[in-house]
């Protein structure tokens, strides 16, 4: 460990100070709105630190990490998605007669884990990464522990969670019996002097596939999710629907071009059926669906299928792909599941599909802003989900994924009932109000001016891509990726 | 003069301009001067170009007001062509056109409409000198379907019967028919000329086309398809007794004089390709003499009076298709033209009866007219005598008699065609005087309230005196051999070629014809005013019942139209009102729905349920793996 | 720059009017009179600038605007108008103009909302006239479903939301498909030549196997037939038409559809030729089958805008059967049917609209001898109802002949099928008139005639129309050259079943006149 | 150093990977299923531990060592989810915590 | 050495049998605790006699312990083996126990049929690992610190017990 290590973590080492900065304020005494203010310095510096560092050179702190351009792109976007989520969580747990305190500091090591996990180049690294995020998340989804359904979702999540781990493990052993190197480019070193394909070596990866996907919410995989989704607050929602996956799909891509992955006509084609039942299953579980966490559910399910299939076409615009789309995702979940955190009251959330009967004529900007948001979930155009889209087809098109380009296609489709569901139901016309904020109008600013942030956010990244798609493309580079 | 040609068809349009735009705000007694001037002006004018045109010896005027489109060589223009077959038409639209529209000025004053009917009829008589006077025929065919929606909306005029718009529906949806037979006639010569300029395809079809080729049949053919459905004939004839709903100046004008005839006029101008096409115009031949016959046992059964008239119009025409058919191609625009005058006068006549009688219809309700309404009488007389040929003194014999002897001795005449003709004459005789004597003979049934006055009575005397001397103009061979219209239309249209054979004897036939036309009128004398118990007689006997409920009903073609074409479409339109193609759709989305509460069974909530799902993947991965 | 500042001008000015909405219900009618207005203005005055003879100068387009978008795909944000487009525009606007009257006393729920969806879709049409690069094609193919989808689902009728929804997951579902073929025509591209771009001029003679162009083709095909619609694609159709308010069932028939059949002029015909060649006999079939079905369905529609919906899937059918014709007969009659349909079936649904106001039902069966108290809107209702059957005099009846003469060529007996169809236009739009004018009046209501505002809407469409009808040569000369450049593929096509057409006007036309636009990228040519 | 053979090892490690597997899918007693869990657990571990002797390196031990420290944080955070939901549901049954579904 | 790690693994793999299928919960974690034993021998015999001692004292002692602290807490008494009976039915565990050896079989057959890497099997001794741990793992190790934390604020949380709880029936049955 030198001096110049330590630089390179700049933004971990941030992000742990602040929890033991955050742990120590508690000790002496408990006050939510210094604490936030502290998470949400600490996520800011942590972010600003991202500018310190700069994306030239890939930076190795052998074994175990690599601090390079995709690296740090996603470091930044877990780093600020975990701020919006922070900034969401104030006016929600406000509300709340829980003890809120713990909630930041589960959120910034969870954030942390994330981070770790996007930068490891390491079977270590990546398990002490995603378990630091698991455990912290554990807390984080029973956090409202009076809730009977938050703690259902906690122990569901629980069991299965340490259950893919294990899976997850049992998958690296397999893999590291095999190779004898944990470290991704050692692995893929060891793997090209193989002659032929080693039957344990995929049944290794396979289980690691079983991890991966259980973390992503794919099918069969997926089942947690809607619950999960339901029962956790929802700004913890928000968090596991982007941050921890967006962390995965990072790993996982990493791991997967890597060790080239793409080379095992196996993995294709697990992962191709991984894709298509997720695409299909999570639009048609959500078609009928009244309860809109648990659509938003189903349709990350869905999403996670398409973003495979850019995932599938393995080469550089594939990636540059799947980094849009989860970009675009993610403006769109947090913006999302900012609107249901804005309605949410101290008795439940705001999940029911009533409770955004008539939003439109009642509260015009949030419905305004939602209906940004499901269109983009949506893919139409003006939104920041509709060039994801678009560059996701593009890549299974120059690819000649064609059964996975249909299928999308055809999902896509049957996704927009549900959304323009929602939508619909913003717009009938209603007698029947629910609107009880316990809080004075001003806590729930900052959530207000975050999910307005977000759709603006939404339409530049929408009308304007090519901002994005250069930072993308620059930082990418150094994925060791099968070119075009 | 000839620079002024498009005057007129734009004085009717003109006409029928303002009515349309101020006839509500318009005094009443306005409407008519518009309605009628313009009609008259136009009369005025057609006078002054026939004069012109005789005089000055010219074979044809031409005149393009602007260029109505341009597109890949087919060019046609807003033009018109004049020409001697031309003016008598616009001669017969423009003149009995404007004795109807004084005629109507009295019988439609009352009506709340008046405006309306007046801009409809100016609009009809624009659109009807269009047809005749185009130089195209993709203009011809705005005025072929201009007319048509003319005739739709006076058939409707009185829309609150919804019989009456039954009726003009049903009118505008025959005719439509016969359009499209039409329409294909234009675009196979398009295919073959490269233009749809009349003249330019009469001069370059036989060129093209020998005699007898295919496509000259077929498209003398398809022609033909037009002109039946607009002069209601075999097969389209059903919808002309219908249109009688109309008031009766609207089928003395459009049924009767001028729109119905448009098919001779079409068969007439395009005479070229039918005599390309032997076929064809044996076709039309025949299908003359059916409809005549047809008709004209129709006309014998029906107690409507105008009903009785229009059955007898489409008989008339028959005869005109028939002396097409043959090639006397002058007798038919010369049968038309006396047809026009005596028809239009006893449409007139009938009209005035029935406005005298409450709008009554029924001939049995009538009678005993003669002294109440004897200018009535006398001229319906006069029509009557003409349209049952009435030998030597009515016009009708002259015209008729010609198609009779040119059906046998023209160069396509056959013997087939002479005795349905003959046999047709036979029953018009009867049927004409059937009509007379229960109308205007017997005792009185109906209490006369409306007597025509002079607007009423003038056109009448007019059309009457027009039906005796109009025969004049062209008779028979052996009869001085005056054939001043015959030789008026030579440059047009071409003098028949008549078997040499037969001409010596054609004394004979002229004589049978005479005495036929007397033995029906005789006939209908026995029955309907002599002895009236010999119709109960007849009627007993189940054959004449049977007979005339068949004949009564227009030979069944309506109920059989109805079963074939009209029940099954509705059928299936209503049958098929949900858009079964929709159920595609709607199975799609309930497969989706079946399927999400499939998938929605194993979300269980329940913790093993969601291990097994990662067992299942498990098992899935491994098994793949060891598979591959 | 005057093509974005068309686009430009409706975005801002529907913004502008949802904002004004909060003031008063007055305000946002007349932000987007005038915004429609000043753009009808404009496309106006570049009809009249235009010289109006068809062998324009500088080839068949009249103005052309290249901006960079998303360099990185080779996207432009690039428009470009030619007589087709501008004519498609003035028609756009016109309608749009007529759109917002219509609403003036129609909509009083959300006032501002309504005109800023109005003025996106109109702002998504325009684009799609206008664009000439594929990815912004399908940019604003999907943008202006959206406020359509509003509009039908916010002030629709009383199944609004059914058909909002069928009406867009139908256009969705088809348009994704589009997108699909749109990626790979691009990469194809891409990879014969190495330049990575969506132009449309540059993607123009990229070469393909057949099947490869088969599938391309049906991808677009299958966007556009959709739009149209085409049966059996038709289904959204009437529930979209009878729901929508007024003025959404003008711009949905008068507009939306013709962006299908723009799509097939502008997309399919230049882009495939060898396909559609291959495809064409097929593709006039469904055109065939369309005139027939839509007519069948039409005529048992007892819902009166639903029969007008119906009309319009006949009516529709005529358009693909002449695209696929390929001759210039055939494709004017389809640019004029694309206009007289907008005209004629727009003005229908407006007199549909009326009724509904007066009466509040749109079923026929309710109505009846309307002609009594209502006799302006009786004739006008008649022109149109004319109009609609193809009476000639009106420009519907040019559109259709022209159509079918064109189609009579290129195949005769589908022609004869389609010819049909007229006869059948008769039966259905004959039924209209006869049961809402005709008859008595059984309803409760006095019928009032047209007011002032609503003879300002109908008058110049009929005034529209029976100039199309009687001297359509302007629009014809306007579509010529575009509409020859879209056939330039086919010139080769044998022909020998027509004769040899003089065609005077066509002598100067420059055929490479695409040679002189400078675009980026390489070389590209219509050979 | 000895006959132990790397099938020999990965075997046991599977035979008790899948048992822990199969106990966590039978067991309805929230307890019983975290114990299952860790016995998944500690079997990834010996796997980990058997790679890493048939390597001879000491990164297999390294792995236990981190796989030992998961556990244990899971297996408190799960004891105390479970008290929790004890307390909320007064059963160990997992069936019964299904409210959410569907 | 050979024959002990057998002997071992026979006992982990009977005892863990054991434990799946005890209806006591008591019993079964004693069975999990030779399971563990076994184990460790296993470790041992396999050359890594640090990592036997840590599973000694981690998972049979402190993990071990910990769950039996809980289930004592909860108070678990002979009712408990009984229902436990009545959860563990052939129907519920039938299925998921079939599938489970399928997989298991499939594992066995890849495991012996494929061909393993040369074998090399060395003892690393705890200094190995040590200097591992603490030398490139280092960042490794820091994690875990901060995975403990995670787990002990969550643990904190989560296990705090509000005063009153009122039993979801009986909170039924008062809103009634």
């Amino acid at each position: 460990m030198v001096l110049n290590d330590f630089l390179h973590l700049m933004p971990l080492l941030i992000l742990v100070m602040a929890s033991l900065i955050i742990m120590l304020v508690i000790a002496v005494k408990r006050y939510h709105k210094i604490i936030y203010i502290i998470t949400l310095l600490s996520l800011a510096a942590a972010f600003a630190s991202l500018f310190e560092i700069g994306y030239i050179e890939p930076y190795a702190i052998a074994p175990l990490f690599i601090v390079d351009g995709f690296g740090l792109f996603y470091i930044g976007l877990i780093l600020l998605s975990s701020l919006v989520v922070a900034m969401l969580s104030y006016a929600y747990f406000e509300q709340r007669e829980e003890r809120k305190e713990e909630y930041y500091i589960l959120h910034i090591l969870a954030t942390l884990g994330a981070c770790v996990m996007v930068i490891s180049t390491h079977f270590a690294s990546l398990f002490l990464g995603l378990e630091v995020l698991s455990v912290s998340l554990y807390g984080l989804v029973a956090y409202l522990r009076t809730r009977e359904r938050s703690d259902e979702a906690g122990i569901k999540y629980l069991i299965l969670a340490a259950m893919s781990s294990a899976f997850l493990l049992f998958g690296m052993a397999l893999v590291y019996a095999m190779t004898g190197a944990m470290n991704f480019a050692q692995i893929g070193v060891a793997l090209s002097a193989f002659q032929e394909t080693s039957l344990i070596l995929m049944i290794g990866f396979g289980m690691m596939i079983i991890g991966i996907g259980f973390k992503l919410g794919v099918v069969p995989f997926h089942m947690w999710t809607p619950d999960v989704y339901e029962g956790a607050p929802a700004p913890v929602t928000a968090f596991i629907a982007t941050v921890s996956k967006g962390g995965m799909v990072a790993l996982m891509t990493r791991f997967f071009m890597e060790t080239d992955g793409f080379s095992y006509p196996t993995l294709v084609l697990i992962f191709t059926i991984i894709a298509i039942a997720s695409m299909l299953a999570g639009n048609i579980l959500a078609l009928m669906q009244n309860n809109v966490k648990r659509i938003l559910a189903y349709s990350s399910i869905a999403h996670l299928g398409y973003i495979l299939v850019a995932f599938l076409a393995g080469n550089t615009m594939g990636v540059e792909a799947v980094t849009f789309y989860l970009v675009a995702y993610f403006i769109t979940t947090l913006g999302a599941f900012g609107v249901v955190t804005l309605l949410s009251d101290e008795e439940r959330d705001a999940e029911q599909l009533e409770d955004y009967r008539g939003l439109l004529w009642r509260r015009p900007w949030t419905a305004a802003i939602f209906t940004a948001m499901l269109l983009s979930l949506a893919g139409i155009p003006l939104t920041a989900g509709f060039v994801g889209k678009f560059f996701v087809l593009a890549a299974g098109v120059r690819t000649e994924l064609w059964l996975l380009v249909v299928m999308l296609a055809l999902n896509s489709v049957i996704g927009l009932y549900y959304y323009i569901k929602i939508i619909a139901v913003m717009f009938y016309q209603t007698n029947v109000v629910r609107e009880r904020q316990a809080l004075h109008p001003s806590a729930y600013l900052v959530s207000g001016i975050t999910i307005a942030l977000l759709a603006i956010l939404l339409v530049y990244v929408g009308v304007y891509p090519t901002g994005m798609m250069q930072v993308i493309e620059n930082l990418t580079l150094s994925i060791n990726a099968p070119a075009l | 003069m000839e620079n002024l040609i498009w005057l007129i068809p734009a004085l009717p349009l003109l006409g029928a301009t303002l009515l349309i735009l101020f006839g509500l705000r318009l005094p009443r007694v306005l409407v008519p001067v518009i309605g009628a001037g313009s009609v008259g002006i136009s009369a005025v004018l057609t006078i002054l170009l026939g004069i012109q045109f005789l005089s000055d010896g010219a074979a044809m005027y031409e005149q393009q007001v602007w260029q109505w489109f341009s597109v890949a060589g087919l060019s046609p223009g807003i033009s018109f062509h004049v020409d001697a077959l031309t003016l008598v038409f616009i001669f017969v639209i423009t003149f009995v056109g404007f004795l109807i529209h004084l005629y109507s000025a009295e019988f439609m004053a009352e009506d709340a409409d008046y405006s309306r009917f007046f801009a409809s009829m100016n609009l009809f008589v624009c659109a009807m000198l269009v047809l005749v006077m185009a130089d195209n025929l993709v203009l011809l065919y705005l005025g072929w379907e201009g007319v048509g929606l003319c005739s739709f909306l006076l058939i409707g005029f009185w829309y609150r019967e919804l019989a009456n718009g039954y009726a003009a529906r049903k009118a505008f949806i025959i005719t439509r028919v016969g359009d499209t037979a039409m329409a294909f006639a234009l675009f196979l010569l398009f295919q073959h000329f490269g233009t749809l300029n009349i003249q330019e395809i009469l001069t370059q079809a036989p060129q093209t086309w020998s005699v007898g080729s295919q496509t000259a049949v077929l498209v003398a053919l398809l022609l033909v398809g037009g002109a039946v459905g607009k002069s209601a004939q075999l097969p389209l004839q059903t919808w002309l007794p219908d249109a009688m709903a109309g008031p009766s100046p609207v089928s003395a004008l459009i049924h009767a004089a001028t729109m119905v005839t448009a098919g001779v006029y079409l068969i007439s101008r395009m005479y070229v390709l039918f005599e390309l096409a032997p076929t064809a115009q044996m076709v039309v031949a025949f299908i003359g003499a059916a409809t005549l016959l047809i008709a004209g046992f129709t006309a014998l059964t029906q107690n409507d009076l105008k009903r009785v008239l229009a059955y007898s119009t489409i008989s008339q025409i028959g005869y005109m298709f028939l002396a097409l058919g043959v090639g006397a191609w002058s007798a038919a625009v010369f049968h038309f033209m006396i047809h026009a005058f005596f028809k239009a006068l006893l449409f007139l006549g009938a009209g005035a009866v029935i406005m005298a009688l409450h709008h009554e219809h029924d001939m049995f309700k009538m009678g005993g007219l003669r002294h109440k309404m004897p200018v009535v009488f006398w001229t319906f007389l006069i029509g009557s005598a003409s349209l049952a040929a009435v030998p030597l003194i009515s016009a009708g014999f002259y015209s008729k008699d010609q198609i009779l002897w040119l059906g046998l001795a023209g160069e396509r005449g056959s013997v087939i065609l002479y005795i349905a003709a003959l046999l047709g004459a036979f029953v018009t005789s009867i049927y004409t005087f059937r009509m007379v004597f229960i109308t205007f003979f017997g005792e009185e049934k109906t209490h006369i309230s409306h007597m025509p006055g002079f607007w009423m009575k003038m056109p009448l005397v007019v059309l009457a005196i027009l039906s005796v001397i109009g025969g004049f103009i062209e008779l028979p061979h052996n009869f001085a051999h005056f054939t001043l219209f015959t030789n008026y239309l030579e440059p047009v249209l071409p003098v028949i070629v008549i078997d040499e054979g037969l001409s010596t004897i054609e004394w004979i036939f002229q004589i049978v014809a005479a005495v036929v036309a007397l033995a029906g009128i005789y006939i209908a004398y026995l029955f309907y005013l002599k002895k009236p118990e010999l119709v109960q007689n007849v009627e007993n006997s189940r054959f004449a019942m049977a007979m005339h409920r068949f004949w009564y009903s227009g030979w069944g073609f309506d109920a059989l139209y109805d079963a074939v074409f009209v029940q099954p479409y509705v059928y299936l339109s209503k049958l098929n009102r949900n858009d079964a193609i929709d159920l595609i759709y709607t199975g799609f989305a309930n497969l989706t729905q079946w399927l999400n509460s499939l998938f929605a069974r194993t979300q269980t909530g329940m913790l093993r349920t969601y291990m097994l799902g990662v067992l299942v993947g498990a098992l899935l991965i491994v098994t793949i793996s060891l598979l591959l | 720059m005057i093509l974005l500042w068309m686009i430009v001008i409706l975005m801002a000015g529907g913004i502008l009017a949802w904002l004004s909405g909060r003031v008063n219900d007055l305000l946002p009618r007349w932000i987007s009179l005038l915004a429609i207005l000043a753009n009808l203005a404009i496309a106006a005055w570049l009809w009249l600038s235009e010289p109006a003879t068809a062998a324009t100068k500088q080839g068949a387009w009249l103005v052309q605007l290249n901006m960079e978008w998303v360099p990185q795909w080779g996207i432009g944000f690039d428009l470009a108008l030619d007589g087709l487009s501008l004519l498609m525009l003035l028609l756009t606007f016109l309608l749009g103009a007529l759109a917002v009257l219509v609403s003036w006393n129609e909509i009083y729920t959300k006032v501002g909302f309504f005109h800023f969806n109005l003025l996106w879709v109109l702002a998504g049409i325009t684009g799609v006239f206008l664009t000439m690069d594929l990815f912004l094609f399908y940019f604003f193919w999907e943008v202006m479903l959206i406020p359509m989808y509003f509009l039908i689902g916010i002030w629709g009728h009383e199944n609004r939301i059914y058909a909002a929804f069928k009406f867009f997951i139908f256009t969705q579902a088809s348009g994704l498909l589009m997108l699909l073929s749109i990626l790979s025509l691009y990469f194809i591209h891409a990879n014969n030549t190495g330049i990575y771009t969506f132009n449309y001029f540059e993607l123009l003679g990229t070469s393909f196997s057949p099947a490869v162009g088969m599938w391309l083709m049906f991808g677009f095909l299958a966007a556009f037939l959709v739009k149209l619609p085409v049966v059996p694609f038709h289904s959204w159709l009437p529930d979209a038409h009878s729901q929508a308010p007024t003025a959404g069932s003008v711009i949905l028939a008068g507009l939306l559809l013709k962006t299908g059949a723009y799509g097939l002029l502008r997309f399919v015909l230049p882009l495939f030729p060898d396909a559609a060649q291959e495809f064409a006999p097929w593709a006039m079939l469904l055109g065939v089958i369309g005139i027939l079905y839509g007519a069948l369905l039409a005529y048992s529609q007892t819902d009166l805008k639903r029969l007008v919906a119906y009309t319009s899937v006949s009516h529709m059918g005529f358009v693909i059967l002449g695209v696929f014709a390929f001759n210039e007969l055939a494709l004017q009659g389809v640019v004029m049917q694309m206009i007289t349909h907008g005209l004629s079936t727009g003005a229908l649904f407006i007199l549909a609209g009326f009724l509904y106001d007066r009466i509040h039902t749109r079923n026929i069966e309710k109505m009846g001898g309307f002609w009594a108290t209502a006799p302006k809107m009786g004739v006008i209702a008649l022109i149109f109802v004319m109009a609609s059957l193809g009476l000639p005099g009106l420009g519907n009846f040019i559109a259709e002949f022209l159509t079918l003469i064109g189609s009579w060529q290129a195949h005769n007996w589908l022609t004869v099928f389609a010819t049909i169809g007229i006869v059948l236009a008769t039966a259905y739009s004959l039924r209209i008139l006869k049961k809402v004018y005709y008859g008595h009046n059984i309803t409760d209501h006095i019928i009032h005639d047209l007011t002032g505002r609503e003879m300002l809407i109908m008058v110049p469409m009929v005034v529209a129309l029976l100039w199309l009808g009687l001297y359509p040569q302007p629009v014809v000369d306007t579509a010529k050259p575009s509409i020859d450049e879209q056939l330039q593929a086919y010139t080769n096509v044998p022909e020998d079943r027509t004769i040899s057409m003089e065609q005077p006007q066509s002598i100067n036309q420059p055929t490479d006149s695409l040679s002189q636009l400078k675009t980026k990228g390489g070389a590209y040519g219509l050979k | 150093m000895n006959g132990v053979t790397l099938e020999a090892g990965l075997l046991l490690a599977a035979i008790l990977f899948i048992l822990g597997l199969i106990s966590v899918l039978i067991r309805r007693n929230i307890i019983f299923m975290l114990i299952s869990v860790e016995i998944m657990l500690n079997a990834a571990g010996l796997a980990f531990i058997v790679a890493g002797m048939h390597w001879a390196q000491p990164d297999g031990q390294v792995m236990f060592i981190f796989i030992l420290t998961m556990a244990a944080a899971e297996v408190s955070v799960g004891l105390a989810l479970i008290l929790q939901l004890y307390h909320q549901l007064k059963t160990l049954d997992s069936d019964a915590a299904s409210r959410m579904k569907g | 050495m050979e024959l002990t790690f057998y002997i071992a693994a026979a006992v982990a793999i009977l005892a863990t049998i054991m434990v799946i299928t005890r209806y006591n919960m008591i019993h079964a974690l004693l069975y999990l605790v030779v399971s563990f034993l076994a184990i460790s021998v296993v470790f041992f015999t396999l050359g890594a006699p640090f990592m036997a001692a840590l599973e000694i004292i981690i998972y049979a002692g402190a993990i071990v312990v910990l769950i039996i602290f809980v289930i004592m807490m909860l108070n678990l008494n002979a009712d408990s083996v009984k229902t436990e009976e009545e959860w563990l039915k052939p129907r519920i565990w039938v299925g998921p126990a079939i599938l489970s050896l399928v997989l298991l079989a499939e594992l066995i057959y890849i495991f012996t049929a494929s061909d393993m890497p040369a074998s090399t099997v060395a003892a690393v001794d705890a200094r190995e690992v040590g200097i591992a741990l603490y030398g490139p793992y280092m960042l490794g190790v820091q994690l875990c610190g901060m995975l403990l934390m995670a787990g002990i604020v969550g643990a904190y949380h989560l296990g705090r017990q509000k005063k009153k709880v009122i039993h979801r029936f009986l909170e039924k049955e008062a809103a009634q």
